[in-house]
């Protein structure tokens, strides 16, 4: 069944489209809600029936009263967009630097054995064991967490548009250079095109990685995020509302990949890959 | 020297004066007029306030007895300037409710839960020894409150030495069972330290921190009515288990003042009994860094 | 203009009636072609010397087919003559219409279009133009170079939206439209099937007999190298074996008997040793 | 400059071969060398000189003696065996599951819609978060650490599999069924070895995120390895400790980085993209 | 074997000296060549009617090609003889060399060689035996067949270290190995270049006249189906529009005027109303 569905895929489409009662595109869309529902229905179920303890797993219920609580305080909304606020300007900072050391990178072999070794050890840090020192050196402010969230999102960026630049087409930089194109044109017309769906791929790791770094640097003396509330929740042992914290973050995480396809899809419009 | 200080970078926990004042405004009003603003950073716990204020991130916080011992041992640029007192009632060992440990004796070859460098570990050390054991005779699991609370639900740890609110809160659970409490084993000291730098600068600022603190603190130890809800508004703590940690034997949210010698000696010989038990690296004089106001 | 043995109408009939509109004004410049001198032009890559001593002469708007075996160094020809690589022997030097020295001016076409895959096929066409062209006139040039490869109506379109066949015929726009001297082409069509290639084949000779540039053709079909050229060049271990002319009058028809001959001589020659 | 050495790599190439003083080899062992050697440089400099006060950052020679002091207790090489021997455990089994849940996603339609939403959802999870209910549920032993570093390494492998699954040749796909191949020989033969080389992309993705995980993971209840020692280091404030922690951790990436690399060129001989 | 017009000897005189060695044992055995009836076939996709009745009959051991213009349902037809697709209406069926209906047999070349990249050459040709085939036996016979195109030196390299015709000639032994009584070639040498595709047509044309089986090839190159077939059909709009034999001798020159002009013939069929 399983390898066949690989292999006939074109004769799969079409026996689709004679099942009108069944049309493809609401399987595509309901097929993937199966599973969580499912899982949810389930978990309900047992904590209901007291199969699963509410000490290892709050139920679904209590896990909405808990949003409901939450939310009606004013609290969800305040920490949800103090957190986005502080992703959002990891994301800028980081994923400039993270672009233009790819763009420097790619361009210049120079540039690249110079710095390229370095920063992929510096990508194997981790950042809560770097906490003590981004203390030290920024204190515990913003200015600390916007490091963090930074550099998580610095190196998804740079690896990938490094990568981008790198396989950009050859033939492309000697018709450039046969048009007499201009270094900037070359840039703007040839390179940063070429390397854009790269880019992207970069950018959707970034904003997994940004949600993940975010929870880090939010336990620095943070009062507020949602950060704030998971590690808040954690400490009073709070089940309802860790389990609360991780649905968003998922939803989240899920939001920002939604949004990166979009922007994708829509930049990339030339690329048939990218056609639906 | 450095221009007239304009702020106070406190850092605070949930609970105690320090919380209530926050949550009053009290030290905003009391320095407005000097033109002095307060800014507040919240920790979950002692080690990392301490980490903030030795680097120079924070100029004032309050922490139990033994952060500061560690904080001292890696050189951090901080200073005691006060103390603040909670009740030894608060802080207890616990074990389930149905568990067969009835003695500290039966302890020996358990699992004990503490945070390593916590006030809690000396806790341990020394109802251990009030029983005839040592650290040695039982299994140390080194867990943070959040972590071990979660353990200690599941039966991953026998016992667990911890402090208020979490005592209260644990013991709120029926299946949870106070083997002691550190009342008369441990005296229940707790310390405000200051940036060395911002000590040096600002003994001032420091008094009247003090004596708004101990203000604040004798009025809301008198109208626990009105405290109670305001203190789990902050923590989250509910109002059963906040007022339970208020009323525990010699607990005054008032009892704010200057470093005594008393507490410079019990400081002292903690770090010494940690030094000779290898918990700290090196031995310690406690006065070294113990603030004093200048005489003026 | 007079050295060519062909008739060159000014405007050619087949352009009046494509996509039913008349020819654009910016089309009708013609080019100033240029004639090529080497004198034992030498090519080595590190101790492998690609090329051994090339001496040729190509008219000023003369159509030159060049073939030999995979790894003779046509390719390498090529990129010389267009500046894309230095020869490292001989001389290269290049002579306007009127006999004086004259700067190259020269374009290449590969088998490969190489579009830009974000840009559409106007603008693709509008890269030839070079750096600094004034937008309007940038794309009303544009229009008018694919207007001559019968391709003004997929101007909008994305390259990934045509043919094999028709982008190579954007290839071929963008290297005409700023009118170059002298044109290349390295196995312009190695890439297509037979029916477009010979489609394309017309096509190429047509937009040469209109425009009046000089071109030379790389390519391995010997049955193309006589359809389009005056005159075939075979190359052999980076020597010049064979300078065939081949009289016969443009345009070509397939299947005459005659280009038939000459082509077997001329796979004779190549396959010698095969 | 910088461009030009993009576009006339060819040229460069042959340039460098006539220098025979300066031959390419070395320049590229070289090169990488140059910026962390003169950052260290600096560093010590600054740190001799009291321009970099050793509470912002301790210096490399204090560094160094934390290094010898840990090592010479024994305790260093223990830390780092207990960590490598987690690291390993959980890339086995995460890798594993991965590696399957790709291979069924890439080759199921069906199974691809009801389970990838999904998993894509728990992906953007922080372990940190996660950290209270994963001890509810597994304890604080090595189950919990296991679970958490398992996880982490889960969804590179999955998603790089699944893609290196769906991007098998659709061509070699219809030759295996030509010639017969039954459902094991085509996985064996045409889609498994397809898909390898991206499966490596993930390999390499999930040993930088392995390192991160077990951090996460020892700073449960652990009382050995990395993560616990630099934990440790962190609340003791030993800053050069902690210093030293972040230099292993970058070498531990850099040397996994390049296992997985030697595992490539030798597994993937036959790509020339892969032959030197 | 009786239907064959050309002679085929028990050992071709080229074969003996390739390589310098002598022909290897399990090649020798020749193939049961089938013969191919279709009756009024259809195939439409959805509401694309592709093939509108095809009526044809190819004798066992004969060569016929197919030409047509894109899309005109070329590879359609031969997706159908292979059994890769199913038709929608009329009839497909085999007969044996005796004339009793027979399994087809069949195996297929496309224009992408289709290599395994991860597997040796020698390998890869093993593939075409299928499954459950001996070790030893598989290799034998691997080797063997890559003696028939010339390659049995090249059986333990990778296939990205041949050139594109080899790599081709890889596939062909891979679709011969197992001796099928019908081969079907796809534009097998579309993707290569003219030099390379005349050795291939050399090829092609001996492999066919020793083993005998019935060869139906797909091609845009009318030269190449000239040059090839006993029989050059064309399909136009999913219809034979043109059946026309070629009568020529195998083997047959290149250059040669009769064929110049039966190519010219059936271009102008084709291109009719390009
Ligand atoms: N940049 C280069 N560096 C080193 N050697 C080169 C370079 N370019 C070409 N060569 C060598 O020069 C020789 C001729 O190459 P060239 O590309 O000119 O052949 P060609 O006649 O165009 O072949 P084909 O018909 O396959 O395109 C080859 O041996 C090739 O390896
Ligand atoms: N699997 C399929 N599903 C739907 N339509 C198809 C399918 N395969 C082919 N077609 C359609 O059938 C028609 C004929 O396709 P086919 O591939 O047989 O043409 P062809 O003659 O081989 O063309 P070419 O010379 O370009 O290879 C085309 O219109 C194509 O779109
Ligand atoms: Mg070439
Ligand atoms: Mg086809």
């Amino acid at each position: 069944m399983a390898l066949a569905d690989l292999t006939f895929s074109r004769t799969l489409k079409q026996t689709n489209k004679r099942i009108p009662s069944f049309p493809r595109l609401d399987r595509a869309h309901v097929l993937p809600l199966v599973v969580p529902v499912t899982l949810i229905a389930l978990w309900q179920f047992g904590s209901s029936t007291g199969f699963i303890s509410d000490r290892i797993m709050p139920s679904p219920v209590a896990v909405t009263q808990a949003f409901w609580s939450e939310a009606a305080s004013g609290d969800l909304g305040h920490n949800i967009l103090v957190s986005a606020g502080r992703a959002l300007a990891g994301l800028l900072v980081g994923g400039t630097i993270g672009f233009l050391l790819g763009i420097i990178n790619g361009v210049s072999k120079l540039s690249e054995q110079l710095t390229d070794t370095t920063l992929q050890m510096v990508r194997t840090i981790p950042h809560l064991a770097l906490i003590p020192l981004v203390i030290l050196w920024f204190g515990i402010g913003e200015e600390a967490k916007l490091f963090l969230t930074s550099l998580g999102v610095l190196f998804p960026i740079y690896l990938n548009t490094y990568h981008g630049v790198r396989n950009v087409d050859r033939d492309l930089l000697e018709m450039g250079r046969i048009y007499g194109m201009s270094r900037w044109s070359l840039f703007r017309k040839v390179i940063f095109p070429g390397a854009l769906p790269s880019i992207f791929v970069g950018l959707r790791y970034a904003l997994g990685i940004m949600w993940l770094t975010l929870i880090v640097s939010e336990s620095i003396a943070a009062s507020s995020g949602l950060g704030y509330m998971a590690n808040n929740a954690r400490e009073f042992m709070m089940t309802d509302v860790v389990v609360l914290a991780l649905v968003i973050y998922a939803l989240l995480g899920k939001l920002a990949d939604v949004i990166a396809r979009r922007l994708e899809g829509w930049t990339l419009s030339w690329n048939a890959a990218y056609q639906k | 020297t450095r221009a007239a200080t304009t702020t106070i970078r406190i850092g605070w926990q949930k609970g105690g004066v320090l919380a209530l004042a926050k949550a009053e405004g009290a030290l905003e009003k009391r320095f407005a007029a000097k033109g002095v603003t307060i800014t507040w950073s919240e920790f979950s716990s002692g080690p990392p306030l301490l980490e903030a204020l030795g680097a120079g991130a924070l100029d004032f916080g309050p922490t139990g007895d033994v952060p500061p011992l560690f904080a001292q041992a890696a050189r951090g640029n901080l200073v005691y300037a006060g103390t603040y007192k909670g009740s030894s009632e608060g802080s207890a060992i616990l074990v389930k409710a149905d568990s067969p440990i009835k003695t500290i004796a039966d302890l020996r070859g358990k699992k004990l839960a503490f945070k390593r460098g916590s006030s809690a570990h000396n806790v341990a050390v020394k109802v251990l020894r009030k029983g005839g054991l040592s650290l040695t005779d039982v299994t140390l699991v080194d867990l943070a409150p959040p972590d071990a609370a979660a353990a200690f639900k599941n039966g991953s740890i026998d016992a667990w030495s911890i402090w208020d609110p979490y005592t209260a809160v644990a013991e709120a659970d029926p299946q949870t069972r106070v083997l002691t409490t550190a009342q008369s084993i441990v005296d229940s000291w707790s310390y405000f330290l200051a940036n060395g730098d911002f000590a040096k600068e600002n003994g001032g600022l420091i008094l009247e921190i003090f004596d708004e603190l101990a203000q604040v603190g004798k009025r809301a130890q008198a109208n626990l009515d009105k405290t109670v809800p305001a203190l789990s508004a902050i923590t989250g703590v509910p109002e059963d288990i906040t007022r339970k940690t208020l009323q525990r034997t010699g607990f005054s949210l008032g009892d704010v003042g200057m470093i005594s010698d008393q507490a410079i000696a019990y400081q002292q010989a903690l770090a010494d009994e940690f030094f000779e038990l290898k918990i700290i690296p090196k031995k310690l004089t406690i006065t070294d860094i113990v603030w004093r106001p200048k005489a003026s | 203009m007079s050295l060519h043995i062909h008739e060159r109408p000014a405007t050619s009939p087949s352009a009046i009636t494509t996509n039913g509109a008349t020819r654009p004004d910016a089309a009708s410049t013609t080019t100033q072609a240029v004639s090529l001198h080497l004198r034992g032009v030498e090519k080595r890559f590190g101790d492998n010397q690609v090329l051994r001593g090339i001496d040729l002469d190509i008219e000023a708007g003369q159509f030159v087919a060049i073939v030999g075996k995979s790894g003779c160094g046509k390719s390498t020809l090529l990129r010389l003559l267009v500046g894309l690589d230095q020869h490292t022997g001989g001389e290269i030097a290049f002579r306007g219409e009127d006999g004086n020295p004259a700067k190259a001016d020269a374009r290449i076409v590969f088998q490969e279009p190489r579009l830009l895959p974000w840009f559409n096929v106007a603008k693709n066409v509008a890269v030839g133009l070079g750096e600094g062209v004034d937008k309007d006139e940038a794309r009303t040039k544009a229009l008018a170079a694919l207007w001559e490869v019968h391709l003004r109506n997929k101007a909008e379109e994305w390259p990934s939206q045509l043919s094999g066949g028709q982008r190579q015929r954007v290839a071929l726009a963008r290297a005409l439209v700023s009118r170059p001297g002298l044109l290349v082409l390295d196995e312009p069509l190695g890439a297509l099937d037979a029916l477009t290639r010979i489609s394309m084949q017309t096509l190429i000779a047509r937009v040469w007999r209109e425009l009046g540039f000089t071109a030379v053709l790389v390519t391995h079909d010997v049955s193309e190298a006589v359809h389009l050229a005056d005159r075939v060049i075979v190359l052999d271990e980076g020597r010049i074996s064979l300078d065939l002319a081949i009289p016969q009058p443009h345009p070509r028809k397939h299947g005459d008997a005659e280009l038939a001959e000459l082509e077997g001589k001329l796979l004779a020659a190549i396959l010698k040793d095969r």
